[in-house]
């Protein structure tokens, strides 16, 4: 394997760092290249920064320092570290959902009227859920009624739980949050909390800390949870769409402008707007407009409008080296700063948006949701305008990029579930798992990471699970990878499926007359609709009459990077899923928190973590731990019916 | 030039390996009474113990003397030494002539009159041939009994102990390892002696070894009897001064020689446990009986049996024993006594938990001795500052702390560690490490 | 010869010298899984601090090395190909005279496994792993003729 | 030293004691301080906090002082010391983790799990424990390599007898491999992670209940566990730092734990041994555990584990006796020329001769001859013919003599099972339980019918005749009682005295039962006592009893008399079938049986009233006792005898129906069975006074009990 093979699985991506190499410019795997060796305390998450005696670090081999200054033992210090991460995560997604909850807020109160409400039904089927009577009331009255439920999440001051995730999951798990004390009551609380506990001087007990973190985990749960519901109002809930993806979707004869980050509240307009400039585009000389995305904003567009995703989070430095891109839009989350750089070696505008989240040098659009089409038009200006400036002998797009079918939201599924049950549509998962034609469900999340191979992880243990007769979803940049390598156009189950999930989906797919056929993996959206996944998951765990911690699922983040994905692994722990991260978090310097989260998390939540960096030693156990579900719900069941047990 | 060197243990072999670096023609005997190959006699403990075998005895290859053409006179006992015909006499009579002389006749164990020590399975331990003995009798004794606590005695111990034998070490002093150890340390060494299923009796002796032929029991001082089927006698080591002192050369308590380790007789050297050498710590002539010095020693002799005038620099006394798995070292002046050893002379110690000891001696404001027990990780540095005889007044509470490294005394021991400064801030500096 | 310096006033005291050293020694040489290693790995270079000043302070291999001369068993011995002081641990019979005599306190007691402990200057790496480790470049390996 | 065990045992600590404040502060803070807290159907309420810590703790808010202050005695350094210690704080961690789960009345578990095991098992199998019929108790924790090696693993112990307790994936593997699980299995599958505490809680509660150690008494709790329950604790699968916590509590109470991972071992405590079978052997010999395994030559497994094991009509091959067929059961002393040893005759035809679900006559001789052997001892050995043949795996057997009933499984008949080899399993055991008394055995099975009819009446003489005589062996008639000190392997201080007209308080050890015993074991638990004078002849008081009793009970008890409950009682170790109290109120005793778990009319529950008797101590109005002793004529003879009960539950009375009709009719009392009050009438003096008094019960009208 040559030195730049090693470094991604995706043909588009390794064109590109080939032509990197041969132009010299600088990649984040250059640059991590330049981190090595990285350093050992901090990866074991031994290192203490948190007060200024330090920084203290404990000696992992046991000869130096065994505590810090204030004598805290490792154990308490990587707790601190960890629950750190999972709040600046809780952090990330519950502002996503407050942002957005705020737009729809600003739009029923009229000041933000290039929006609409999208979506009444889910208004409604939301309000149903969180206990709101929609009877005899307006989509505008409903929806402003759940916005200020979802707000009052984020703000409660009783001690009550938040309603996202009472209304979520089943009462066996609402009852065992409230029993172990993380149940939130409000997001921003929970942050704050742990923020504090975790500072010099109040939590040691790396227990408390560590259900202290899972209390924000669970508020981070809230937040994605709302924020989907939210979006889907406000945008819509997706339905299934065509698509395409991989960096082939630039288009090197039109004005490329690519949306990057994650909340689509700029990016939905941008789209919407690039349609009505299309003349002025070819105005500039070029056939049209084309938006691509990456990250998560390109799920979101992807999901609701079909627009093409260019590529996932480490790649996108390389979707500007194509020259072709003529305007990089960037709100919020996993912007690399170094696309600052390297759009000096080209015409791109970089474009921050968000006034939290800028760069220095960028272009600022300072976006504003009473004048979103504003801000959307003074962008795509700025995007026609670099047009011109594009020079063509800089322009290189690998030919690179496969078809795309996505867009399935729960209520999506559902529908096709419908078509095999109508009476109970999620009998139709139900009954495969039982019957063994399925061996369960697997959700791909999570981001993308230079410690790995890029994507490696993500297709090859997909392709394990799928050979082994695992049901797909998949979120976030993990859904990146599975698209653009053609894991979700329809004739991937025939190239990877077992047999078992092969009839499964085609039968699924001929009773649903989907058109052309179900796709292999399923794109669930961006990695705040995670949320999906569980709801998906708390239906077959109450019809099988139990909880998520019994059912045969597990969630796998193969190339897990930001904070984020420590959350979204800490919430899906708690739940009760079996959960592989395929990078190595900054525990192992603790034996206590390593053991906790690998292990013991099992005996009180049933999700642990799987730290598995091989892939396909991966795959082999998340497929052993549905073996291992299916087993254990066969036989403490079975007993009873044969009543081998003497009363 | 014809070196003839009697005595083939660490000071001889060391000597004759020099000698053939420094000069590739000469001539070079070794005259060895022991009829074994060059090997170390500090492994004799590990080897009764079964920790190591024939094979790691040895410190040299077989090929070895051969490559170097080392002339091996084996088996055989120097008997005169005739400094006017310049001719070592051996027992079988036979004269070998030399042209420079090193004597590195090394010691010989002290035999204490005790009745009864002629009996079978009654042993002192030097030799080889000595440990062979013992080990062959610790396969069927049960019960050992080792007379005297000093570094041979605690280190016979602890090797029957391993072999799987009951020990009773009977100390004559108050103290075991009374001659490397301070009361404190020593303290330690008995609590961890005893904890480990040792009997250890102090302020006490054998009078008698019983049994009919074979040693069957001890009576002690006490009037007690107790039962014994091996007994070693470890009561210390005499200079073997002899052919010395029939040649005529001036004798201490070993043979005194100079700074160039000569001895009074012209063309002849001394070296090892047998030579009085300059000791740094105590700033006089003492006989230190210990593996490094030997080598050194022999190196040094060796430069000035060549024509190379060499300055010995002197020694440290200084030993380690590891008891029951806890480390023990001590160097230099270790319990001084005002009476004997003057003024001026200052102890300081320090004990922690466990079996952490550590002991500084200062005399006149400067370390010319230590101990450590348990951690003993750096004792080097502190012996590095002996030998330098630097004044650092911080020294001994550093030490004592804990709280030092090399770096500390870096610019009083010396300036290697200041290796290649970047911009010429310091300069690039080479030092050159003396031998010890 | 080569040997490695030490530029002391690029080393900032971050002990990554210390990690990659026990790693390298480590049976999987993968920090993930070399903290669950039994014995755990022992690194041989130990970074100290002296006033302002850090040093990592290592094994010199000293030419004429005190313990090699105060070694009972033969276990310490010059490299004479790679110019290194090595220790043949299976020789070592644990009695710390090497500890004892080494002025720079570079030779250490293994507690595990009973023997002595020190730099072996990595013998199958092109580069020492502390050298390689370094984020500063505080330590080099350089001809020693180049430099003394 | 492993320092690796004990660090992760102490981490695992942390974690637990961490894991149980929260959910005991989360739980005070959402039900409340005064939320009652405590197991079901036990007198101990949490019997780790009460018989390790003392206090009683009614309430969640008792609990939280407790915690802390075990939890103050994790420390860092890791010494095994303190990973016993950590261990120890583990234990009272899962204790109340588990405990929270039965607040508010819940019932947390559901079969197959059995969470808590009712102080009522406990009491059951006290005597198995002190006969060693079960030599140990293995607790198994974690998960088997295979389901297969589980069931290897199970074998190996059940066919030692063995106790098994099972926490975590070694149940699901067993009933995966259709093994059969529960309290008549002598296999308990108590649930998963923290569920292991109940294992814990049955080992303890045998000091409290048998042992008569006093709550608190920490030092001697811990030396009776680590001296007299013979437990050891096996650790499948990965270990993690809780289980090591909670392992290290067991070695904490002396259990050795044997695992099939790879540690670094702790000498004799914590040991690794990947062989499932060379591991419970390793078990038993660090807990010095010595069973001779009789090797039968039977297709089927064979051991105390299948005694509790039913036969329903739908899986047997075939029956013997019941309503459906003539069968006896006969053991008879015969002149030693008259016996063949090993010899095995089957007169008739054999089982696969017949169709499934057939039943066949069946008659069961069993002829033995020993110079030590006395005609005495023949129904002694006649009864053990129901164990033996409920041992072996797939054979049932109840009731005795000519009312006998026996079935063989399908799955038995299956594996190759046939009529002769109850005559292997008679043979192999009577010779290898009796070698004292029993030279020669031979057995012939008669499935003829016109034979086992013919030998019916042979067996009818030989019981009438037995019967003559026991009706004539009265505590008069003797002058030797028995001793039986069996359960001071439990309850040290206790003394049983069997009497011919009062059997052992667990019912299981009759006067001739005892007599046999001591010519078996001549050292063993049952001495002769002789009487010596009588010094209180009604309450039933001897010299010589009296001396024994001195010696026997460590200088404890004084006298002892045998036929009054108000005046030093007869003491008891806790097996007891049933318990006696005074009721003032109604001049009168109730009694009840330890299968009955409602409450009584003396305001306890048995659990209660157990903890109160048991332990080998002397209480005054109170007193543990069988079941057939009601029917003796020296049932408290000095008090008043049967008259005297007032109350006793439901299904005791209509067990002891018969007798307790013809001993009324004997002593004069008419109509006194439907006098007696039972829970249907009510369960205080208050409801049940009116009924006696209605009734006309004859006690009301007795001199005063007080």
């Amino acid at each position: 394997m040559g030195r730049l093979e090693g470094r991604t699985v995706d043909p588009a991506a390794l064109e590109m760092l080939k032509h990197a190499d041969e132009q010299g410019l600088e990649t984040a795997w250059d640059r991590c290249r330049a981190q090595e060796p990285l350093c050992g305390f901090g990866n074991l998450g031994v290192c203490c920064r948190i007060c200024l005696q330090g920084p203290c670090r404990i000696d992992p081999f046991g000869e130096g320092a065994t505590r810090g200054i204030c004598g805290a033992q490792d154990y308490s210090i990587v707790a601190r570290n960890l629950i750190r991460s999972i709040a600046g995560g809780t952090a990330a997604h519950s502002d996503h959902g407050r942002h957005v909850a705020l737009t729809l807020l600003a739009h029923l109160d009229g000041h933000a009227p290039d929006y609409r409400i999208a979506d009444p039904a889910k208004a409604e089927a939301v309000a149903r859920r969180i206990g709101l009577d929609p009877a005899g009331k307006t989509p505008q009255e409903i929806t402003r009624e759940v916005t200020l439920a979802a707000l009052r999440d984020f703000s409660r001051l009783e001690e009550e739980p938040c309603t996202w995730v009472t209304s979520t999951v089943t009462p066996g798990m609402t009852e065992k949050f409230e029993e172990c004390a993380i149940m939130p009551s409000n997001i921003n609380g929970a942050i704050a909390e742990v923020m504090h506990r975790s500072t010099m001087g109040v939590d040691a007990d790396p227990i408390n800390l560590i259900f202290g973190g899972l209390k924000s985990a669970l508020a981070d749960y809230a937040g994605c949870h709302l924020s989907t519901d939210l979006t889907d109002i406000l945008f819509g809930t997706p339905r299934p769409v065509r698509s395409y993806a991989n960096l082939g979707v630039i288009d090197p004869e039109k004005v490329n402008i690519t949306v990057h980050g994650h909340i689509p509240l700029l990016s939905e307009i941008v789209v919407d707007v690039a349609r009505e400039m299309e003349d002025e585009a070819r105005a500039a000389g070029a056939a049209g407009i084309n938006v691509v995305g990456i990250c998560c904003t390109a799920n979101e567009v992807l999901m609701r409008k079909g627009i093409p995703l260019a590529t996932n989070f480490i790649a996108q430095e390389l979707a500007i080296m194509t020259g072709a891109v003529d305007a990089i839009i960037v709100d919020l989350q996993c912007i690399m700063p170094a696309l600052k750089t390297l759009c000096e070696c080209f015409h791109t505008r970089l474009i921050t948006t968000i006034p939290f989240s800028k760069i220095p040098g960028a272009y600022h659009v300072d976006f504003r949701e009473e004048r979103a089409k504003e801000s959307a038009r003074r962008i795509v200006k700025l995007a026609i305008e670099a047009y011109r400036e594009r020079d063509p002998a800089k322009v290189h797009v690998p030919q690179v990029k496969n078809e795309v079918v996505a867009g399935f939201s729960l209520e999506t599924m559902l529908e096709i579930f419908a078509s095999v049950n109508q009476e109970k549509p999620i009998r139709a998962l139900v009954d495969a798992i039982e019957e063994g034609e399925i061996r369960g469900i697997a959700l791909f999340a999570g981001c993308t990471n230079t410690k790995a191979r890029h994507d490696e992880g993500h297709l090859t243990i997909a392709r394990e699970l799928a050979k082994n007769d695992v049901f797909i979803v998949a979120t976030g940049c993990a859904a990146g990878a599975l698209a653009k390598a053609g894991y979700m156009r329809p004739g991937a189950v025939k190239e990877f499926a077992g047999p078992g999930l092969s009839r499964f989906l085609e039968r699924l797919g001929r009773a649903s007359g989907f058109d052309g056929g179900l796709p292999l993996a399923f794109h669930m959206g961006s990695c705040v609709d995670n949320s999906r996944a569980v709801d998906l998951a708390v239906l077959i765990a109450k019809e099988m009459g139990s909880d998520v911690a019994d059912i045969p699922f597990v969630a796998t983040a193969p190339e897990a990077m930001h904070e984020k994905a420590v959350s979204i692994g800490a919430w899906a722990v708690t739940l009760g899923f079996p959960t592989h991260v395929g990078v190595i978090p900054p525990v192992y310097g603790s034996s206590l928190v390593t053991e906790v989260v690998t292990k013991i998390a099992e005996d009180v939540f049933g999700g642990y973590f799987i730290l598995e960096t091989d892939p396909l030693k991966a795959a082999q156990k998340l497929i052993e731990a549905l073996n291992y579900r299916n087993w254990r719900r066969k036989y403490s069941r079975a007993s009873l019916d044969e009543a081998m047990v003497a009363e | 030039m014809k070196h003839v060197i009697i005595g083939g243990s660490a000071a001889g072999m060391s000597c004759a390996e020099t000698l053939r670096r420094l000069d590739p023609k000469c001539d070079i005997t070794v005259i060895s009474d022991e009829a074994r190959p060059f090997y170390s006699r500090c492994l004799t403990s590990y080897y009764i113990a079964g920790k190591i075998g024939e094979r790691d005895m040895l410190l040299r290859d077989p090929g070895f003397y051969e490559a170097r053409r080392l002339n091996l006179v084996m088996g055989k006992k120097a008997v005169l030494v005739d400094p006017r015909k310049k001719a070592v006499v051996l027992d079988d009579g036979s004269e070998i002539p030399y042209d420079r002389l090193l004597l590195a006749t090394g010691g010989r164990p002290k035999l204490p009159d005790i009745p009864g020590a002629g009996k079978r399975g009654v042993f002192t331990l030097r030799t080889w041939d000595d440990a062979v003995a013992i080990s062959e009798r610790a396969k069927t004794a049960r019960k050992a009994v080792v007379v005297g606590g000093g570094l041979i005695g605690m280190k016979v111990a602890g090797a029957l102990r391993d072999a799987g034998l009951e020990v009773r070490v009977v100390v004559a002093s108050g103290r075991v390892l009374s001659q490397m150890l301070d009361d404190e340390a020593a303290a330690i060494a008995r609590r961890l002696l005893e904890a480990h299923g040792f009997a250890v009796d102090t302020r006490c002796d054998v009078v008698e070894i019983e049994g009919d032929d074979e040693v069957r029991q001890v009576r002690l001082q006490d009037g007690r009897r107790v039962d014994a089927d091996l007994v070693v006698i470890g009561k210390g080591v005499d200079p073997e001064v002899g052919l010395a002192e029939a040649c005529g050369a001036r004798v201490g308590r070993g043979i005194i020689v100079d700074e160039h380790l000569k001895t009074s007789v012209p063309d002849i050297y001394a070296a090892g446990d047998a030579a009085e050498a300059y000791d740094i710590a105590w700033g006089e002539p003492r006989v230190n009986a210990m593996w490094t010095a030997a080598t050194s020693q022999g190196q040094v002799a060796a430069h000035n049996m060549a024509g190379i005038p060499t300055r010995y620099p002197g020694s440290v006394g200084m030993n380690s024993i590891d008891i029951c798995g806890v480390p023990f070292i001590s160097m230099g002046v270790v319990s001084p006594r005002r009476d004997r050893d003057g003024d001026g002379l200052v102890e300081l110690a320090r004990r922690r938990a466990g079996n952490w000891y550590r002991k500084v001696v200062l005399k006149d404001r400067v370390i010319c001795g230590a101990v450590f027990a348990g951690v003993v990780d750096k004792a080097g540095v502190v012996l590095a500052l002996i030998r330098a005889r630097a004044r650092r007044d911080d020294a001994p509470e550093r030490i004592l702390a804990d709280d030092f490294t090399y770096a500390t005394f870096m610019d009083v021991i010396d300036e290697k560690g200041r290796y290649f400064q970047e911009g010429g801030k310091r300069n690039v500096q080479r030092i050159m490490q003396g031998g010890y | 010869m080569k040997e490695v310096f030490v530029r002391l006033a690029r080393c900032v005291g971050c002990r990554q010298c210390e990690i990659s050293c026990a790693l390298v020694h480590s049976e999987s040489r993968d920090i993930h899984q070399a903290v669950w290693e039994r014995p755990l790995p022992r690194q041989r270079v130990r970074v100290t601090r002296e006033g302002s000043e850090y040093y990592p302070l290592r094994c010199f291999h000293c030419e004429d090395a005190p313990c090699i001369g105060a070694c009972i068993s033969g276990a310490m011995h010059l490299d004479e190909d790679v110019g290194t002081v090595a220790c043949d641990t299976a020789r070592c019979v644990g009695c710390w005279m090497c500890v004892m005599v080494c002025p720079y306190g570079s030779v250490r007691i293994h507690e595990g496994q009973k023997v002595a402990l020190k730099c072996d200057r990595c013998p199958d790496e092109d580069e020492p792993a502390c050298v390689r480790g370094c984020p500063t470049r505080a330590l080099l390996v350089k001809e020693r003729a180049l430099v003394v | 030293m492993s320092r690796e065990l004990c660090k992760a045992a102490i981490e695992g600590s942390i974690i637990a004691a961490s894991y149980a404040e929260i959910l005991l502060n989360q739980a005070i803070r959402r039900y409340g301080e005064d939320t009652p807290v405590g197991y079901p159907d036990t007198a101990y309420r949490l019997p780790v906090i009460r018989s390790l810590s003392g206090e009683d703790t009614p309430t969640i808010g008792d609990l939280p002082a407790v915690l802390n202050r075990f939890k103050a005695n994790i420390r860092h350094e890791p010494t095994l010391e303190n990973a016993k210690l950590a261990g120890e704080a583990t234990l009272f961690a899962a204790e109340i983790i588990e405990a929270l789960k039965y607040i508010n009345g819940r019932n947390p578990y559901r079969a197959p799990y059995m969470g808590f095991v009712s102080d009522a098992v406990l009491r059951k199998l006290g005597v198995p424990l002190v006969d060693d019929t079960i030599p140990g108790v293995a607790v198994i924790i974690g998960k088997a390599r295979t389901s297969k090696d589980a069931v290897t693993l199970f074998k190996e112990l059940q066919k030692r007898g063995i106790l098994v307790i099972m926490v975590n994936d070694i149940i699901e593997q067993l009933l995966e491999e259709g093994m059969r699980l529960g309290v008549d299995y002598m296999a308990f599958p108590l649930g998963h992670f923290t569920a292991a505490i109940h294992a814990v809680n049955f080992a303890l509660r045998a000091g409290l209940a048998f042992g008569g150690i006093a709550p608190g008494k920490r030092e001697e709790m811990l030396k009776y566990q680590a001296e007299r329950v013979d437990a050891f604790v096996l650790a499948l699968g990965e270990l993690d730092e809780v289980r090591i916590a909670a392992e290290l509590g067991a070695i904490h109470l002396g259990f050795p734990v044997v695992t099939d991972q790879e540690v670094e071992e702790i000498p004799d405590l914590f040991v690794a041994e990947p062989d499932y079978v060379k591991m419970v052997q390793r078990a038993l010999e660090l807990r010095n555990i010595k069973i001779k395994i009789v090797d039968i030559p039977i297709p089927v497994t064979f051991g105390p584990a299948f005694e509790g094991e039913r036969i329903r009509k739908e899986d047997m091959h075939v029956e013997f006796g019941g309503q459906r067929s003539p069968a006896f059961e006969l053991v008879r002393m015969m002149p030693m020329d008259e016996v063949e040893d090993g010899k095995i005759t089957v007169i008739g035809p054999e089982i696969d001769e017949v169709a499934t679900g057939t039943a066949m006559p069946l008659g069961i001789m069993v002829d033995v001859a020993g110079r030590k052997m006395q005609e005495d001892f023949e129904p002694v050995l006649e009864r053990r013919i129901h164990y033996f043949i409920n041992y072996a795996e797939g054979c049932w057997h109840i009731a005795q003599r000519d009312i006998c009933w026996m079935r063989i499984s399908r799955d038995a008949f299956a594996k190759g099972f046939r009529i002769r080899h109850f005559g292997e399993i008679l043979y192999a055991k009577f010779k290898s339980d009796f070698p004292a008394i029993v030279d020669r055995v031979q057995v012939t099975l008669i499935t003829d019918e016109a034979q086992v009819h013919e030998q019916l009446e042979v067996a009818r003489r030989k019981y009438a005749a037995r019967d003559a005589r026991l009706a004539g062996l009265t505590d008069e008639s003797v002058d030797t009682f028995y001793s039986c000190t069996l359960c001071q392997s439990f309850a040290p201080n206790h003394v049983c005295i069997v009497a011919p007209e009062r059997i052992g308080l667990c019912g299981a050890v009759s006067w001739l039962d005892a007599k046999a015993s001591y010519e078996i074991t001549p050292t063993g638990p049952n001495q002769p006592i002789v009487k010596g004078e009588c010094i209180e002849p009604v309450k039933g008081q001897w010299v010589g009893v009296n001396e024994f009793l001195k010696v026997a009970s460590h200088n404890t008890l004084e006298a002892v008399n045998l036929y009054t409950l108000l005046e030093n009682p007869m003491t008891s170790c806790g097996c007891f079938e049933c318990i006696m109290a005074i009721l003032p109120e109604a001049n009168g005793v109730m009694i009840v049986n330890r299968e009955f778990g409602g409450m009584t009319p003396c305001g306890m529950k048995f659990s209660t009233l157990a903890g109160s008797v048991g332990g080998g101590v002397q209480t005054p109005g109170f007193m543990g006792h069988g079941r057939s002793y009601i029917l003796s004529r020296k049932f408290i003879a000095a008090d008043g005898g049967l008259a005297r009960i007032v109350w006793m539950p439901q299904e005791l009375k209509e067990f002891l129906k018969e007798g307790i009709t013809r001993r009324a009719e004997e002593l004069g009392l008419e109509g006194f069975y439907d006098k007696i009050a039972d829970e249907t009438v009510g369960t205080t003096v208050e409801e049940v006074l009116p009924f006696l008094e209605e009734k006309g019960h004859p006690a009301l009208a007795m001199p005063s009990l007080m």
